[in-house]
């Protein structure tokens, strides 16, 4: 495997940094990632030597930095393996994406008594747009139940899909079981029944392949902070023809053609949904993080994030009185997990003390705390800089707090 | 003791402790020390709810003092908890409502009682002051 | 007056570019300002040493994320002298802030054959979420006229407010025509009738002092990239008892409290308008941006450009066949204007070669040009950091344009 | 003459010129030199309109040939539209199919013809390409 993990380390400033005097180890990466220094140097010389308004501008400033955005929109949809750029709409994130699509979708294509199908293991994100959308239609939301691994149900998913079901909207990776849903057979499942499904991608991006033309989904967002890019950015997919026939979310500036108090032409795609002054420095950086990313090597990646995942499962399993929520066959590298009967923010507050960063509480997934019947879990989330030496640091670091806590 | 000396003597205690474990595994004796309350006393009208943790105040008005009994799930929470409870029992409302609560801030917990930890503690310090403030307004 | 401009444009890199081998004349400003190097440096050291998601987190570097965001929201509220950080909510620039007053405040004020008033002067993103939400809500969209001047009909306003009017929404400065509107008077106008009122800030805190408490506006929205600050990071300020009362605009993780399938609880203000992961990196730069601003002195930046702003309309006056649109008695340094009868893209794509950056076009407020039945202008538009002497190589450049196309 | 001969005669034109104002002028000139074209072709349905500035684009079908008439309300856009009725004037549709216009990136217009321009060019000449193929389609 050609992955030169000292190499790598070595390109994420922060991964230096140093917390009450003892290194940092980061593994909080289901929260946000960090940035390579290409992506912070990006930022920074956008800021420092070409800064303007993209589009309709036509000083010189303004051509550049267009060009830079819409080759930005190459590089994403080449990520991602779009057709097009104009099925390419930049966000501000993968919430503002669902809001964007649970809204202009549900517009157009949800009626009273209708049905919103996701499942019990999305995060909030992907649950209360949906409930929205619901609640001003008067639709019903449905769920798709998990089992104890994590796995969801998918004989149970074949039977909610009805004729009432106007939208599925999934996870592609949970994160907080850390499961990888079988994205390509739910989107075939719901297509049989002419069903349009959007996919989560906000934890699969950091993680691994993502082919939107090989699942066929209908929409798929991701955050640029969370595969890293910046902050405030992120995408949405979406298939041109359903992009097409779907009102826009937001108005504003450029994403209007003609704007007269009677009347309103939207732009042609992907402008239509981009609404305002985007934020093109993020777009621009977003796309220095994807280089980064596809510049390691995809199967480079995973193969490494593999045997990361697997010494890390094994490790957490032989301490006494771990009990890891989420167990799927095929998962990313998060985990989930109580430690004896501690509750999960004492250990978290202890662990930070020792320069771990673990992220403690629901991890804005209720219904799979509720599905357990917990309150949280501690969660540890790894990405391609973590190393076998600082899950060992969490090993013992864990060891620790067990003893501190059974005096 | 006024609320003002019980604070200096907590701080006087942490500034002891060599590193941030020993103040945790001091805190953690005190949760553990801290007697649960009453079952009873664990009612949603009493419950202070963070995302992180739960927090339930009770509290009591006698012969011009407050004594507040409370609890958590989570034991560094209890900690604090019974450290918040040392200060501020037995005190007339008056004191509870003059008194700021530096000590938090010096002994270094004051991040836990940061508005956005939800935690529960920064909502139970409110109420224990709102509880004073209704006790004093029913002296007149 | 104690302001040292050859200091200040030392404090933003880009204005020492050159373009097409000259130097660099930016007067496009009205669609986004450069940023000091203070701010540029913030947003790199983020990267570089604290990045983390904030709220929730119990570990080091989330924790002081999280402090130094909600930092710059108090450094937000006293920018415009708002009462509470829970008035402040963090947007992605202003269109989204409109946007989400517009759903909001609709969903639970708007009726059918209500009327939402806005001014002929509006920025697309002051018209077209109206617009979209009036079709939603069979609700009808009335306009404030302007007379040639560019200066609101006061009069037409008052006639206007009647017992339909659900909510006022003007800006406080025309990005095309530099007016500076009577915000005060028209917000108290309004509240006599118990209507609620918007301004559309976009263009006037990069100018001057904002004081919401003094309009007594109800909610007030700016951009941060038109103050100094990052790309992706704006501002709603509400009056908090009208954000208590409206529903949330976007679903997501932070703005809910508890989730279940059932019911969704959401979180306090202002968190529950900002959904999702927010853009921390670009609220902490605008707080830099905002802080270096301050530091400057309102009462400077103010004398400075008025100063700047009528040098530039006697200059401009005085230039052959030049036909200035926008006279209003108080006004920033924006000017829309003609060139005797040259097409503002053909003047605009000369003065670029030139090293001039101008912008042409309708600048966003189509129905201003359908006032003046053309169909675009030639605008500059100045800050802080511009010079008489960039004046005076416009004007000059502004000459040989017109020679050329005098042949 | 072929499409691929007159753009590397406009190359070379336009390689003569020091700077771009020199540039501009000689667009300007030819933007004005340009026949208008009959009101009655500036429809909205030969209308190309973009938000910086309108193109008006006719064409007609004579013996095998294509022939382009187009205005614009902008000089600079106009001496560009003559640029590109001078290229694909009189050829057949297979030849304006086939041929890419690389002289538009080599004489430094390419920022012109961007597509988040709005000045109607872009659009312009993927109608021109349409027209050949529809002319195309006509023959069998
Ligand atoms: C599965 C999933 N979906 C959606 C989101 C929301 O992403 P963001 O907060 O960047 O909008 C997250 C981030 O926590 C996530 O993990
Ligand atoms: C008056 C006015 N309102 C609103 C906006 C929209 O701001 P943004 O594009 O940053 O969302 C602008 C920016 O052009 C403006 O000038």
């Amino acid at each position: 495997m050609n992955f030169n993990i000292e190499k790598i380390r070595d390109d994420f400033p922060i991964l230096k940094e140093q917390v009450y005097g003892k290194p940092l180890v980061y593994l909080d990466n289901g929260a946000t990632t960090h940035k390579p220094q290409v992506v912070i140097d990006t930022v920074k010389e956008i800021y420092e030597k070409q800064n303007s308004s993209i589009h309709r501008g036509i000083h010189y400033l303004s051509e550049k930095m267009t060009e830079d955005y819409e080759e930005a929109r190459d590089t994403a949809r080449k990520f991602i393996n779009a057709l097009s750029t104009t099925e390419i709409i930049f966000t501000h994130g993968a919430t503002s994406a669902i809001n964007a699509v649970a809204f202009s979708f549900g517009e157009k294509f949800v009626k009273e008594g209708d049905e919103v199908l996701i499942s019990e293991m999305e995060h909030h994100s992907n649950i209360v747009p949906w409930q929205m959308l619901c609640e001003r239609k008067h639709a019903h939301l449905k769920v798709i139940p998990f089992n104890d691994n994590g796995e969801l149900d998918m004989d149970a998913y074949k039977e909610m899909l009805t004729g009432k079901t106007r939208i599925v909207a999934v996870n592609h990776a949970s994160n907080s079981l850390g499961t990888v849903n079988p994205v390509k057979e739910i989107t075939r499942l719901a297509h049989e029944k002419n069903i349009p499904v959007l996919i989560d991608g906000a934890q699969i991006v950091q993680h691994g392949e993502v082919d939107v033309r090989d699942i066929d989904c209908d929409f798929f967002v991701f955050s640029g902070h969370k595969v890293f890019g910046p902050t405030g950015i992120g995408v949405l997919y979406g298939k041109e023809k359903l992009l097409e026939e779907i009102p826009p979310y937001q108005g504003g500036g450029d994403m209007v053609d003609c704007v007269t108090m009677g009347k309103t032409t939207y732009n042609e795609l992907p402008f239509k949904f981009e609404a305002g002054t985007t934020n093109y420095t993020g777009a621009i950086g977003l796309a220095k993080a994807l280089d980064y990313v596809s510049g390691l090597g995809i199967s480079n990646i995973v193969a490494y994030e593999q045997q990361l995942t697997e010494y890390a499962a094994e490790k957490l399993a032989a301490i006494d009185g771990l009990k890891i929520f989420g167990n799927a066959g095929k998962r990313i590298s998060v985990f989930s997990f109580h430690l004896a009967d501690i509750h999960p923010y004492d250990a978290g507050m202890v662990l930070d003390k020792m320069g771990i960063a673990v992220r403690t509480g629901t991890h804005c997934t209720q219904p799979v705390m509720d599905h357990y019947d917990i309150s949280g879990t501690i969660r540890a989330s790894m990405v391609l800089y973590n190393t076998k030496e600082e899950i060992d640091l969490l090993v013992s670091a864990l060891e620790r707090v067990r003893k501190m806590f059974s005096k | 003791m006024s609320i003002k000396a019980i604070q200096d003597e907590i701080i006087e205690e942490f500034s002891m402790f060599e590193d941030w474990l020993d103040k945790y595994d001091y805190l953690i004796e005190l949760g553990n020390e801290l007697p649960e309350i009453d079952p009873g006393q664990k009612s949603d009208e009493n419950l202070i709810s963070g995302c992180q943790s739960k927090v339930w105040l009770d509290a009591e008005y006698k012969e011009g003092k407050v004594w507040f009994q409370a609890d958590s799930d989570a034991i560094i929470v209890r900690g604090i908890v019974a450290l918040l409870i040392k200060v501020l029992n037995g005190q007339p409302p008056k004191e509870i409502i003059d008194n700021d609560l530096h000590f938090i801030d010096e002994i270094g917990l004051k991040q836990n009682l940061s508005p956005t930890r939800s935690n529960g503690l920064v909502a139970m310090v409110k109420k224990m002051k709102l509880y004073a403030i209704a006790y004093q307004a029913k002296e007149g």
